[in-house]
């Protein structure tokens, strides 16, 4: 494989760019592998380049039912961050920021991950005890946060509304100045390069329509081109679980829901942060091509389809305009929605099943973008290893028994309500 | 500065209205009824910005919405808006404009240099450098490039226009006034159909505003003027302007905004800039027309280079000349008729169509005019750097892959035409599959998800007598089917020039040893080598190539480039064009405002303000008020120069030791009725409610079905049937909710009627040691002693003539009563406890004092009970009921719900009974310990104990059970703060109770 | 026809809640507690008009298309 | 005693918005409507009691949706199924109603401090009501009555009058001054005029 460089990239433009290689191929699927990922997103991407740099397990294929990095890696706000209050989140997502900081040179690819800074405003004192909790906790976890008043904020996002006709005053914020933004479908692409590099077959247009399993054991899976069988299986399709789940006749603790995100056309830099509203849902930050990157609340409903209504963005978008006023006069460019699969604590699923052979890895609700690294490399291990490792140990699906939730937010299983 | 390129007598334009405005710092003259495009065309201006990534010299290519290149920053009434089309934007008095995206000026722009580098900078370069050294990326080569992209210049200051939002419905919507919009428009109308047609422009007739037709003896324009005026007249029919259907969205709601006042130098005073309008529309028509596209030729984005289409729009519509050695380049029929209105004023366009020997009467036309016409001939590429200067043009072989000898030819503008690509956005919006129609080489809208239909060119029809007949015929029948009407208008006769089929040609082959960029994308520049090294390195789905080279991402979302992107891929892949699929249509089709989305909901009302009866009363009386949801309520009553811990404290204090009032409306209230209301409660809440006497209240938890506390509060038997409910207000909406869900879908057996009366009620808590001396006085004929109103008692009184309900309740840990008069007496009764209670002196208090107060008696609230805790965690398991079931019950048996060393809360006192406790604190063992440090529990109230005059807080600590008496660490890494703590037993205050009961 | 704004989401319609005082497995708590189908297609749901006349009512919706094809009272049984 | 309507603080009187140069009859009206009594009456569902045997203030209840049956004095709003909102300027209905509707079939629920009431009346109602509401105001009839939300505040609409348009809306009181606000807000492109 080609190292990307600036010196290769000299040489190639001196050679009318005709000689670069493949980013990744676009192989025949094999009779059978040790082991067969399901979902080529961002988490199954990064899963198969972990078993094979971590556990040299490269006899690896990942099917994906459309084009890689179509789902939720390619339709998210981009944000990454570690600004968790329960220590099982909160020491995953760190370990993953570990992951971030040396992604690109690590894939040899830039994914543009640009640590800006994440404030969350507080509305009231109230909110600034609420965002204290979770600051002191991750402190207390070795994770960076600060805790920032109301003229800390207007110093660092003079654009919010500091004025009287103002609904809900700015108190402070809660910043985590390591959290920040990556270029989403680079990090999908990245990962399909080094895995397609290590071995790993990467095939697209490969829908699964069914599985093998006997005697409590996973045999292989049934796809639109071909039987393909395999020692080991890790499901890892976001918004489309239950949909496989019910193939292997599982109920999951699981809801698919739509959420949209939208963004302005580009303007010059106005926005160098990542901010979130406090009195409701709403989030920010501003792409390297000059957008305005926003999101909010889910539409409210389960659906599939990826499409959105008008009314929930309104929603978002008042929210924004609440926030920082002078967005009104920008104009909204593009919208979309994505479907995710949301738990019902809120918190994700990476674990084993009562099917020996079959790995889980879903639930991660609106999160899952800023898991990539630490999910595929988690995800990875508990399948090389047959057992979980303590980083994922807090994301079993056996709480839902036991009672032992992360329910972050204590909105409990009305996971429509955002 | 004359308008050296505008015909005189041609046009729709008022030439009695010269109209001044100034563009990058110079002043021009246009008229009224010009674009921003169209005056600066007319003045000789050609030059207006630069692309996004090379920096390259940009002009105008559109007329319209399509427009990929001509944005400008506008100046209006003192506010400044970025990235106008300045084909869209309408002239006006002082119109101020300014290039964007370049610097220090449009026609030196120091980022040209890219231009030069552009070798260096293909698709996706992004991702193979800027890596090393590591942090370089977010310090150095990222703020560079953030500052090199964007367009224009977001202004931070608050917008002060008005944008609206109207909720519409009809029968049918129609999209677009060209031809078929008017045709169904007018059929449906008379058909008796309640109609709404929306143009996106400011002139109603699309193209029968620039094509030479005929229609019933008319021209299209004139017919097109007489439809509009009949239109209007009619009380079924709205028509409206400047207004774009641009999204289509579940059960036939579609969006469409109305530019009220952009056109205009100022919005008029209490009307809006915007209006947005949500139609729900029985039946959607959408005649949106086609797109003129684009043939890819080399250097085709030079200023200069524009649509064939846009050209002919300039001067039928503005009288405006786009140059004055026009060189036409089509593969089709479209370009002669453009070539034939330039001939008509005087100007000798030449025509190179890459056709071999078309046959047609447009084609006669032009040759009986004389205009010269190369056959089999092709733009190589374009000339001239700020604007066409010549054309490198060749005969193409009949493959279409083989260019002759390079001729040079000069011209000072290059009109394009590659035939048209229907406008199917709103179609594929609304969840239509569109399928490919190699007859126009391009997608058209397959079979109907929702009610629409498309219609005309948007449909891939491109006559004007089969638009007509089509549009006419399917809006009388869908009318028809709403109205029941039969009422069919008379087809006109139409006469049209017959043109004959398109060459299917798309892209210009590189000569031999020249690399000219051929452009896609204009704004994005994205060039067809782009699209190559895309697929050459894999990015190969449609979605990829879209997202690595960014083709069709910029603010015109493709209008002119996506087809030919498809076309290019496709043949690279050798797959047909339908194989490679196009990516999705969303919402908007074109950039919609952010404040016209938002509406009226904006600043102080961005969510609604409730307030309770008393509120004036408090305001008067230097309340700061907090946000409790939407409520606003009294924090502290100000006096002074006290902060926010000293009125508090004084408050507290106060209650403490006389007596104080507390508005506590905001309380949900719930009247719950029925023979078998008991029964509900014993099922809502976790204790036994079977027994409670009439004239009693009894204070109770509820759960959710997880397990969870979801609520507390009190709930008192009014009489037998009839009890009234109170909850916390963060939960009153919910618990109203989960109430009806068990009543109408659980149990439906259940005969009860919940209603809130959270409005009905004004609430004012008095509490305090003095609180019954106050309360006699208040009510002389009641017996309110010990005897006569018990702890957790009720009844009704006269308060001066107003009815009133008494409950002795307390969460203050004193001696307290709730008194409740119906709302509109609220503020009297308010006043008399304020004035009888001056020989007590009584003193109102805020949440602050209130929060002190129950936190001091242990009495959990908002923050531990925050939807992550069971009862046993509050300190509530007392109150779970082990013999019946209840809500929520079955989930208590957890096994981490019952583990030995749950968490409990527990009250937290500083060793040095001095240092406040910040909220939000966490406890440990070791405050020394190496991070990650495991945390027992937290810190969830703090307050000063008016008691004891010292801090105390309330945590939720793990094992809290077995901690009493133990020694740890508050820690707020936060803040600094290392504490050391003694926990106790969360009943601070009264633990007994005894106070309460006095 | 009525909008959406005036209407709460109250999730999956077929999900029974288990009989009061029943003694019930795990298994099956949970499965009313947490586990859903939440399948592609069509879906019974629950709504409640709550800016209305606050009445729930069972709405068969199309997850993929969000075409609604039926809609019953509270007390009316979904048929199978 | 004094006792304070729900607008008493937002409610002032004078012309507003773009009323000059127009005819003061082709301006809209808002007016704060108090002192009505308001009862929620709901059938349980044992109740066998036909609804053809009671009568209030001489007015059935309908069992029939938007529908408000009426007299000068007493408007009864369909709420819900078997579930109304009577609304009348004769108080003392409340204790006649409470004899008709039996405890055992019946919630009776007085409300009448619950709401805030703004009227408002003239050529433009609609247009107001069309700018915060989604309903399809155009289906809106003399004597019907529904519940919606304008700009995200539930409320309800009765429709009193068609020549000109006059409805009154309901509003939680607490949600009082902000429905005020937005609808003050709506009217100002039309003008209009309010009087205490």
């Amino acid at each position: 494989m080609q190292k990307y460089s600036i010196f290769n990239l000299v040489k190639n433009a001196l050679s009318n760019h005709e000689n670069w290689d493949l980013a990744w191929k676009d192989p025949t699927p094999k009779k059978e592998y040790d082991v067969v990922i399901i979902g080529g997103g961002g988490h199954g991407l990064a899963t198969a380049y972990y078993l094979a740099k971590e556990h040299n397990i490269t006899n690896v294929a990942i099917i994906e039912k459309g084009w890689i990095g179509g789902g939720n890696v390619g339709r998210n706000t981009t944000i990454i961050r570690s600004n968790y209050m329960y220590d099982d989140n909160a020491l995953f997502s760190e370990f993953g920021m570990d992951l971030w900081r040396s992604m690109s040179q690590d894939l040899n690819y830039n994914v543009m991950f640009s640590p800006r800074g994440i404030i969350n405003l507080a509305h009231s004192d109230a909110q600034m005890n609420i965002y204290a909790r979770r600051g002191n906790s991750m402190r207390l976890n070795g994770i960076d946060a600060v805790l920032l008043n109301r003229e800390q904020v207007k110093e660092i996002i003079p654009m919010a509304d500091f004025s009287e006709n103002v609904r809900f005053p700015i108190f402070g914020g809660l910043m985590q100045p390591s959290a920040g933004t990556a270029r989403h479908d680079a990090v999908a692409w990245g990962y399909a390069r080094q895995a397609d590099s290590m071995g790993v077959d990467i095939i697209q247009n490969c829908e699964v329509v069914g599985f093998d399993v006997s005697n409590g054991k996973i045999k292989g899976v049934r796809t639109s081109r071909g039987d393909i069988s395999a020692k080991k299986i890790g499901l890892c399709v976001a918004g489309s679980t239950n949909i496989l789940a019910e193939k292997l006749n599982m109920t999951l603790p699981i809801e698919t829901h739509l959420l949209q995100a939208c963004v302005s056309e580009p303007v010059k830099p106005v926005l160098d942060r990542v901010v979130t509203f406090g009195a409701g849902h709403f989030y920010i930050s501003q792409s390297d091509k000059g957008e305005m990157v926003m999101g909010g609340d889910l539409d409210g409903y389960n659906s599939y389809a990826q499409r959105g209504n008008l009314p929930t963005l309104q929603h978002v978008l008042t929210e924004g305009i609440a926030m920082m006023p002078f967005l009104s006069k920008l104009k909204m460019l593009r919208t979309w929605g994505g479907i995710m699969d949301m738990s019902m604590d809120g918190s994700p699923i990476i674990d084993k099943t009562h099917i020996e052979g079959l790995y889980l890895n879903c639930g991660w609700c609106y999160g899952g973008f800023k898991a990539t690294p630490a999910s595929g490399w988690t995800f990875a291990h508990t399948i090389a290893q047959d057992r979980v490792h303590k980083l994922n140990s807090g994301y079993s699906l056996n709480r839902f028994n036991t009672g032992h939730l992360l329910d972050e937010k204590g909105l409990g299983t009305r996971t429509w309500i955002s | 500065m004359t308008q050296s390129f505008r015909l005189e007598n041609v046009g729709l334009i008022n030439r009695n209205k010269k109209i001044s405005f100034k563009f990058n710092g110079k002043k021009y003259y246009g008229y009224e009824g010009d674009t921003l495009a169209s005056a600066l065309i007319a003045n000789g201006v050609h030059l207006i910005g630069r692309s996004f990534k090379y920096h390259r010299p940009r002009g105008f290519f559109g007329a319209g919405v399509d427009e990929p290149y001509a944005i400008v920053q506008l100046y209006r009434n003192g506010e400044t808006e970025p990235n106008i089309k300045a084909t869209e934007q309408e002239l006006f008095d002082g119109l101020v404009a300014t290039s964007v995206n370049c610097w220090p000026s449009v026609k030196f722009d120091i980022g040209a240099i890219n231009n030069f580098l552009k070798i260096f900078l293909p698709a996706g370069f992004y991702y193979k450098t800027f890596m090393w050294p590591k942090s370089f990326w977010y310090k150095v080569y990222e703020p560079f490039i953030r500052k090199a992209a964007g367009l224009g210049v977001a202004s931070i200051k608050h917008d002060k226009e008005r944008y609206e939002h109207k909720y519409e419905y009809c029968d049918l919507l129609i999209a677009g006034s060209g031809p078929s919009g008017l045709a169904s428009a007018y059929a449906a109308a008379k058909n008796g159909a309640r109609v709404i047609l929306a143009e996106e422009k400011s002139r109603f007739g699309g193209t029968l505003l620039t094509s030479d037709v005929n229609i019933g003896n008319k021209s299209g324009k004139e017919w097109a003027e007489g439809i509009i005026a009949e239109l209007t007249e009619m009380p079924n029919v709205t028509i409206k302007n400047r207004s774009q259907v641009f999204g289509y969205y579940d059960h036939n709601m579609l969006v469409m905004s109305e530019r009220i006042s952009d056109h205009l130098p100022k919005t008029k005073k209490f009307h809006p800039k915007q209006r947005l309008w949500y139609i729900r529309a029985k039946e959607v028509l959408i005649s949106a027309g086609s797109i003129e596209r684009p043939i890819v030729f080399g250097n085709n984005d030079t200023p200069g280079v524009m649509l064939s289409s846009a050209a002919k729009e300039y001067l039928k519509v503005y009288g405006v000349l786009v140059g004055k050695k026009p060189l036409i380049f089509t593969n089709n029929d479209s370009g002669y008729e453009t070539a034939i209105e330039f001939k008509k004023n005087g100007i000798d366009p030449i025509i190179l169509d890459t056709r071999e020997n078309p046959q047609s009467e447009i084609v006669d036309d032009a040759k009986e005019l004389g205009i010269n016409i190369k056959f089999s001939y092709v733009v190589v590429a374009a000339q001239g750097y700020k604007k066409v200067k010549s054309a490198d043009i060749a005969k193409i072989s009949v493959n279409k892959e083989e260019l002759g000898e390079i001729e040079n030819i000069k011209c000072d503008c290059i009109c394009v035409s590659g035939f048209w690509t229907p406008t199917i956005h709103l179609a594929s919006q609304s969840g239509n599959k569109t399928k490919f129609n190699e007859n126009i080489d391009a997608f058209v809208p397959g079979k109907s998800k929702q009610n629409e239909t498309t219609l005309g060119a948007a449909n891939g029809v491109y006559t004007l007598d089969e638009t007509l007949k089509s549009s006419f015929e399917t809006a009388h029948e869908l009318s028809k089917k709403i109205t029941n009407n039969d009422n069919k208008i008379s087809f006109p006769n139409v006469i049209e020039k017959k043109s004959t089929t398109h060459d299917k040609f798309w892209c210009v082959p590189l000569p031999k040893g020249k690399n000219y960029k051929r452009f896609l994308d204009f704004q994005n520049d994205v060039a067809v080598s782009d699209i190559e090294i895309a697929l050459k390195e894999g990015y190969r789905s449609i979605e990829h190539v879209k997202r690595y080279t960014t083709l069709g991402m910029a603010t015109d979302q493709g209008k002119t480039s996506n087809l030919n992107g498809l076309q290019l891929v496709s043949k690279i892949e050798n797959k047909v064009v339908p194989a490679v699929g196009h990516t999705t249509f969303r919402p908007p089709y074109s950039p919609v405002s952010i404040g016209a989305i938002v509406g009226r909901e904006v600043g102080k009302h961005s969510k609604p303000t409730r307030k309770s009866p008393m509120h004036n009363w408090h305001e008067q009386n230097n309340a700061v008020f907090v946000d409790a949801g939407v409520w606003l309520r009294p924090r502290y009553y100000k006096i002074g120069d006290e902060n926010l811990f000293e009125a508090s404290k004084r408050e507290a204090k106060n209650v403490r030791t006389n007596v104080g009032v507390c508005d506590v409306t905001t309380l949900g209230k719930i009247d719950i009725k029925g023979p078998d209301a008991g029964e509900l409660l014993n099922r809502v809440y976790t204790n036994a409610w079977l027994k409670l006497p009439v004239g009693k209240a009894r204070y109770g938890v509820m759960l959710r079905e997880d397990g969870i506390v979801m609520d507390d509060g009190t709930t008192t038997r009014i009489s037998e049937n009839h009890y009234h409910m109170t909850t916390t207000t963060a939960q009153a909406a919910n618990v109203l909710s989960h109430l009806e869900y068990y009543l109408q879908l659980v149990w439906p057996e259940l005969n009860v009627n919940v209603v809130s009366t959270t409005e009905q009620w004004a609430g004012a808590a008095i509490a305090g040691p003095k609180s019954r001396d106050l309360l006699q006085k208040l009510f002389p004929s009641c017996d309110v002693s010990k005897e006569g109103l018990p702890f957790m008692g009720y009844m009704e009184g006269d308060l001066f003539g107003v009815k009133a309900r008494i409950f002795r309740i307390s969460f203050s840990g004193e001696l307290a009563y709730e008194v409740n008069v119906e709302s509109d007496n609220g503020n009297f009764m308010w006043e008399k406890i304020i004035e009888v209670g001056q020989a007590f002196k009584i003193q109102p208090y805020g949440t602050e004092a209130l929060s002190t107060l129950r936190i001091e008696m242990g009495h959990v609230a908002g923050s531990e009970l925050d939807g992550r805790t069971i009862p046993y965690d509050n300190s509530l398991e007392g109150l779970v009921s082990k013999k019946k079931d209840f809500i929520g019950k079955r989930s208590l048996t957890k096994e981490a719900f019952t583990a030995e060393d749950r968490q409990k809360v527990v009250g937290v006192v500083p060793l040095d009974k001095k240092t406040s406790i910040p909220e939000g604190s966490h406890l440990v063992k070791d405050s020394n310990a190496p991070l990650p440090n495991p945390k027992l529990g937290f810190i969830s109230a703090s307050c000063w104990s008016v008691e004891y005059d010292n801090p105390f807080s309330l945590a939720i600590l793990k094992d809290g059970k077995n901690m009493i008496g133990k020694k740890l660490f508050v820690m707020s890494p936060l803040k600094n703060k290392v504490i050391p703590v003694e926990i106790v037993s969360s009943h601070y205050v009264d633990p007994k109770g005894e106070r309460v009961r006095s | 026809m009525r909008s959406q704004n005036e209407f709460s989401y109250g999730g999956d319609a077929t999900v029974k809640r288990p009989e009061l005082n029943k003694d019930i497995s795990d298994q099956e708590w949970n499965d009313f507690v947490y586990n859903r189908k939440s399948l592609r297609g069509k879906h019974w749901e629950l709504w409640q008009h709550l800016s209305g006349c606050r009445q729930w009512i069972k709405v068969e919706r199309d997850t993929a298309t969000h075409e609604i094809f039926n809609t019953l009272k509270a007390n009316e049984d979904i048929s199978q | 005693m004094s006792s304070i309507s729900a607008l008493a603080n937002v409610h002032l009187a004078g012309q507003f918005g773009d009323h000059e140069g127009k005819n003061e009859n082709n301006l809209l009206r808002i007016s704060e409507k108090k002192n009505l009594l308001i009862v929620q009456i709901v059938q349980y569902k044992v109740s066998t009691v036909s609804l053809e045997n009671i009568s209030i203030d001489g007015l059935k209840l309908k069992n029939e949706p938007l529908s408000v049956t009426n007299n000068n004095d007493t408007r009864i709003l369909w709420n819900g199924p078997k579930n109304w909102l009577l609304v009348s300027s004769k108080k003392d209905l409340i204790t006649n109603i409470f004899q008709n509707f039996k405890e055992n079939d019946f919630a009776v629920t007085d409300l009448s401090h619950s709401r805030a009431i703004i009227e408002i009346e003239g050529q433009d109602v609609k247009e107001v009501l069309k700018k915060g509401c989604p309903f399809n105001f155009n289906t809106l009839e003399k004597n019907n009555s529904i519940n919606s939300t304008y700009n995200g505040i539930a409320f309800t609409v009765d429709m009193i009058s068609n020549n000109p348009d006059k409805v009154r809306l309901f509003a939680l009181r607490s949600f009082g001054e902000s429905l005020y606000h937005s609808i003050t807000d709506a009217s100002l492109e039309f003008g209009y005029y309010s009087k205490l």
